[in-house]
């Protein structure tokens, strides 16, 4: 199987979905002529002209509402957000218009659109510029929200989602976009709302998303060391959400610990703990434990950031609590 | 409407032997109170009408109106819920420019919008029965009067949000030229929305894009001077409104929006300018709404009875009678048109009160569209 | 002890604030001359003149980023949210700047700051006008989210509001305006981070805050009927968060019920969920229920609408369930 | 700066018999490939300065340049983090207004932030020890290069979101007139954020307010050209940018961002009047950043190396040599000069380099003011 970067596979699917369907086109701030910030859409102003790659002014609220009036129209426009950061001033196109035209309009227009760039921490990137939003926008009715972390799934779940007659928030791990994995050629489209056993394992469910996925997988191995065998689930699909594959393995396993980026409170660890209590309440061996980021804005100074986030050893002493040793 | 459908469209007003609008009462058209810049500064004189299209168009302002005071009464009794703005007095604004639409435009609006329904063509049942939330509404009583949507006729919505429905015009614009139509898109918006960030950022999209032909966005400024009690001149220190197109390159001209006659000579021109170039344009249109701005609000500390009754004297429907009637056209034939106007709504009222509600399952139909169901249409 | 209504509650609130603090401004659209269009800042235009009630267009973005300078500089805005339907295009302001500016600053800028306004839905104003954001604000470390459901608490939320030197996110009961009780003359500050116990019972905690409060005090008497006790806890305060009356009273109850009308996922009662496994996972008789709004926009028509928001049958449903009976 | 601290404020550069900038200096001065408007349009001649104040402006341009390459190999050693944007080809906008600067005044601007500061008098240890996240740093490393706060000289940001401090600043002038203090707030802009809403939104209200005295909000549009990389050209239809601010009420002058002496003229008359006035005011400085973007935008595709070469040729540091060594100064004179900014430059990277990390518990703290600790300053 071919291995590419997670920039290139969102590449690919993207340069794919252009050739075979024209009503697809890209808007967002330096994707063109600069090549886009992190290159992800660099190559295809030359491939495909400016009136499929759009270069925009700084304006994510008025460029992605003109997005969701093409979709409207039938086309499939992919927004880039130069990073989620800037998607607070497009909050109201997203929420008011986006997730609930189809509702409002009693089912007489779509929204078939993706809106993608990426999310979260990791490069001193401090307050303003660091946010993980899965749970900020997984809570509206009328968008799909996903978060891959693998290339693999970059690619299998951007062709969906371009494909996808509802607007589909596209969360990328930008801390990985030059990590690479294999990517099978064609098209490889990886369904909304399934989740991925990272790692198979009996005694405890780790479970997270995004970059979070590689940090569990590390801790497993660890865990291993102490014959501990840690199942990894990564959720990928943030709504609609898998829950059946998730309160599967707790069922199996007994324990679950969640870990997140993002900030403790209403968030997607939240929904997750409650989720296993609800449904798993009879095989829970110990309350589910939460890892989140630390509740403070993000900081700029390097240890403080590495402070900020959720570390293996945080993961590791929950995985203790939850096993009671 | 119910009993004119289709027929408004692509009917452009044909000229007849009718007297131009004389120049003198455009100039003292506006009355004092209003702040916003002065009408009508186009040279050429409105096109004539012949006597048949201008009753046709005085048949339309009458359902509308009655259609709004039917609205009014169902909201007093409360058969109609949650927000209900009226378009009284703004009638010749959308009458004008829609009477130019053609079958590839596209129109969009705010939550002011039955008559943008009403005159393309959405029948007035489903108007009404929608403000009354029943299943058999426009949009199956999911939205309510402020979203109204009926594509099949070209009508977009409906929104709430002001401002928020701005970027979604210009970007239906794009995809028009980009599909390569011949069509426009009718952007309606209020004075108050021009304040708005989702407007700045819109019309210099539009302009940007109008520069290679991608944006046949015909913004149309309905200014009634008011943004709930927000005078123009409380809300800027830069009273000119349509001026402001002028930071996006898109120009732009003043038409008296209480003068039908007006606006249709306005009209043709623009919307056939915007077609062939696929550049923007901007039409302010002063008018004034005679409602209050939006039915549960009683209160109108913000302006004057002696306000409201001088604009009453320039109202657009009375202005588009005494034309008809200086024509030569008997009294009896309006007041036939006006109690075929009135049954219309009369019936509209009767169907919304008699349709059903919503099935509970719609609460959870129309949230996403089916996954690989093709196309989202 | 005087009775006044909701919304009178919050006016003397602020005015009370304003004649005894000249930092004190308001500032939203048509809060002035129209009288505010839920009259809750009624005849303070006349009383403290247009350089501190300050009617302003349409623009929340804007008018919410002006106040937060005016905090910077020390003065005390109250912006209304006309409802908080409209803070979607504030929340770069609130989020980007009031929540984070104290931090990037390194504490050398602060946001004594309010916004207030009505929250939630009840009166068919269908989709773009009907949210409850607690959840989607609580989220955020830096800003203070509150949710009084009485006349009491939304007095004494507010002057505690006005007071904080830290921006406020006060989200009123749109639906109670009207709604009267007993409020004491007087410098009566409710603080932050306490939830209060709106009843007593032994058999099962409901939980809830804002209109749903009344909601469960209706629950808990037809629950008497059938001789079940329920304790009723409204959390008010959303952000800080009263972890510990919570968790004392399901220790006593062994069993849960959590209502709110805004949707299910990533939500507060999320969070609420959450808590409790964490915290009285060996007390537990029964899974923590959530009764939510209905997975969809809001509808506009009336009986749908009904449909959409918890009702007092699916709470004690739920009631009946964690009850095993 | 370090060793000015305290100079820099309140001192206005006195007239001298140095002779004023040729005016035909003036009229070529923008090399063809930049797209925005004429420069200085307006008629009075510079104030001469005296050398000795020239001198003082020149180190502080020096130390500026300097400090931006020492960030810059900081940011290639891995030293510096995150988002690093350079002042470098811009230093005689923010040094020419600044020179206005009173104590009572406000400065806040977007990222591109570190000339402000030193020149507002934060010093340069701790604006280098900001930048290498430091405990020592001007914000305790907590902001980083983006988030330089000093509000003790008036630095009140700093900020990452493009338009996103606009309402600020114009808030923060509410407040100053609300407060009956005399100050007035310089907002820095970029070309980019112009189309931004929260540009649209708070430049109205700026001229709202204005019209009562209450907004002294000196706008100074640093216009370079681009947007990361997207030119004024390809952003807007209308590419007279200061000409915006005609939608708010709000009277606007462009000057040639190149010339510190040019620019001291404007910013004189500038600061003054929204002193007196209370209204705002808009100057769109005509500029060009030599560096690219960010520290770490090395493609520079937008742009070509001939453009960057063109624009060089009328760096602002060397036009101010150039007058310098016209006006008999000494090359020796200068070398030492910049030997001095070097210097401060070098005992700054040094700072930062031995200065400790925040302590772990800073995490935590900054998050909220506590509760009753009585006033937020
Ligand atoms: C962003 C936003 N803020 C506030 C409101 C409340 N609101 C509804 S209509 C309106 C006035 C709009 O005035 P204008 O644009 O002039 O339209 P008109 O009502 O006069 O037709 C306001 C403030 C809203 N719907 N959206
Ligand atoms: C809302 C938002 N969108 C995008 C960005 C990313 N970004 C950072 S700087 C910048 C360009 C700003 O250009 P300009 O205002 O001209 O300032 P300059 O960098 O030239 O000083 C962009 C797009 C951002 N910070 N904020
Ligand atoms: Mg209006
Ligand atoms: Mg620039």
């Amino acid at each position: 199987m071919p291995v590419m970067t997670y920039r290139d596979a969102l590449r690919s699917a993207m340069a794919e979905e252009m050739e075979r369907d024209e009503s697809v086109v890209l808007l967002g701030e330096d994707i063109g002529v600069y090549g886009g910030t992190h290159l992800v859409t660099d190559g295809l102003l030359d491939r495909f002209g400016p009136k499929r790659v759009i270069d925009t002014p700084i304006a994510e609220g008025g460029f992605t509402g003109a997005a969701i009036g093409m979709a409207m129209m039938g086309m499939r426009p992919i927004v880039e957000m130069m990073t989620w950061n800037f998607s607070f001033q497009a909050v109201d196109q997203i929420i008011q218009n986006a997730a609930k035209l189809r509702y409002f309009s009693g089912g007489q227009a779509g929204v078939p659109m993706v809106i993608r760039g990426p999310n979260g921490g990791g490069v001193q990137l401090s307050a303003q510029h660091t946010h993980s939003l899965e749970g900020f926008y997984g809570h509206f009715p009328g968008l799909k929200v996903v978060s891959p972390v693998t290339p693999h799934d970059a690619k299998g779940m951007m062709l969906t989602a371009i494909r996808e007659p509802n607007p589909v928030i596209f969360l990328e791990a930008g801390a990985l976009y030059g990590t690479k994995g294999e990517v099978p050629e064609g098209e490889v489209l990886v369904p909304f709302g399934k989740a991925r056993v990272a790692r198979e394992g009996d005694d405890v469910t780790l479970v997270g998303y995004g970059r979070q996925v590689n940090m569990l997988l590390r801790v497993a191995d660890r865990l291993s060391e102490d014959d501990i065998s840690a199942e990894v689930i990564d959720l990928r699909s943030i709504r609609p959400f898998d829950e059946q594959t998730l309160v599967e393995s707790v069922r199996k396993t007994h324990r679950a610990v969640v870990v997140q980026e993002q900030w403790r409170w209403y968030s997607v660890a939240s929904e997750v703990a409650a989720i296993i209590q609800e449904q798993a309440f009879d095989d829970l061996d110990a309350p589910v434990e939460r890892v989140s980021g630390a509740e403070a804005p993000a900081p700029y100074a390097r240890n403080l950031e590495i402070a900020a986030f959720p570390s293996e050893q945080q993961v590791i002493d929950a995985v203790h609590r939850v096993l009671y040793r | 409407m119910a009993t004119t459908k289709g027929q408004s469209r692509r009917r452009k007003p044909s000229s007849s032997d009718d007297g131009p609008v004389a120049a003198s009462a455009k100039a003292n058209a506006r009355p004092q109170t209003q702040k916003g810049p002065a009408p009508s500064r186009n040279g050429a004189e409105p096109q004539a009408l012949d006597t048949e299209t201008t009753l046709g168009l005085y048949r339309k302002m009458n359902i509308i109106r009655f259609f709004e005071d039917a609205a009014q009464r169902g909201f007093r009794q409360g058969k109609v819920g949650g927000y209900l703005h009226l378009y009284s007095g703004q009638e010749a604004v959308a009458t004008g420019f829609l009477s130019f639409y053609e079958e590839t435009d596209k129109i969009i609006t705010a939550y002011r919008d039955h008559a943008h329904a009403l005159l393309l063509g959405s029948h007035p049942n489903e108007v009404m029965a929608e403000l009354y939330g029943k299943g058999t509404g426009l949009v199956k009583g999911k939205g309510g009067s402020m979203h109204l949507f009926d594509v099949e006729n070209g009508l977009w919505g409906g929104y709430g949000i002001v401002g928020g429905h701005i970027p979604l015009g210009i970007g239906m614009a794009y995809a028009l030229r980009y599909q390569q139509t011949d069509g426009i898109v009718q952007l309606y918006l209020g004075d108050g929305a021009i304040h708005n960030g989702a407007f700045h950022e819109a019309a210099n999209l539009a302009g940007l894009w109008g520069r290679d032909g991608m944006n046949p966005t015909l913004f149309i400024l309905e200014n009634n001077n008011y943004g709930m009690g927000t005078s123009v001149e409380r809300a800027t220190a830069m009273t000119d409104l349509s001026a402001k197109f002028d930071s996006y390159g898109i120009e732009h001209e003043d038409v008296d929006g209480m003068d039908l006659f007006a606006v249709l000579e306005v009209a043709e021109r623009a919307t056939k300018r915007v077609r062939e170039t696929g550049a923007p344009y901007a039409i302010e249109a002063i008018t004034y709404r005679i409602a209050p701005h939006g039915a549960a609000d009683f209160l109108e500390r913000y302006r004057t009875k002696e306000e409201i009754a001088e604009w009453r004297k320039r109202d657009p429907i009375g202005q588009v009678e005494a034309r008809l009637l200086d024509a030569g056209v008997d009294e009896a034939r309006l007041d036939e048109i006006k109690a075929e106007a009135r049954a219309v709504v009369d019936e509209a009222v009767k169907f919304a009160e008699e349709s059903p509600e919503p099935e509970i399952a719609e609460l959870y139909t129309d949230v996403y569209a089916e996954v690989n169901a093709g196309d989202t249409e």
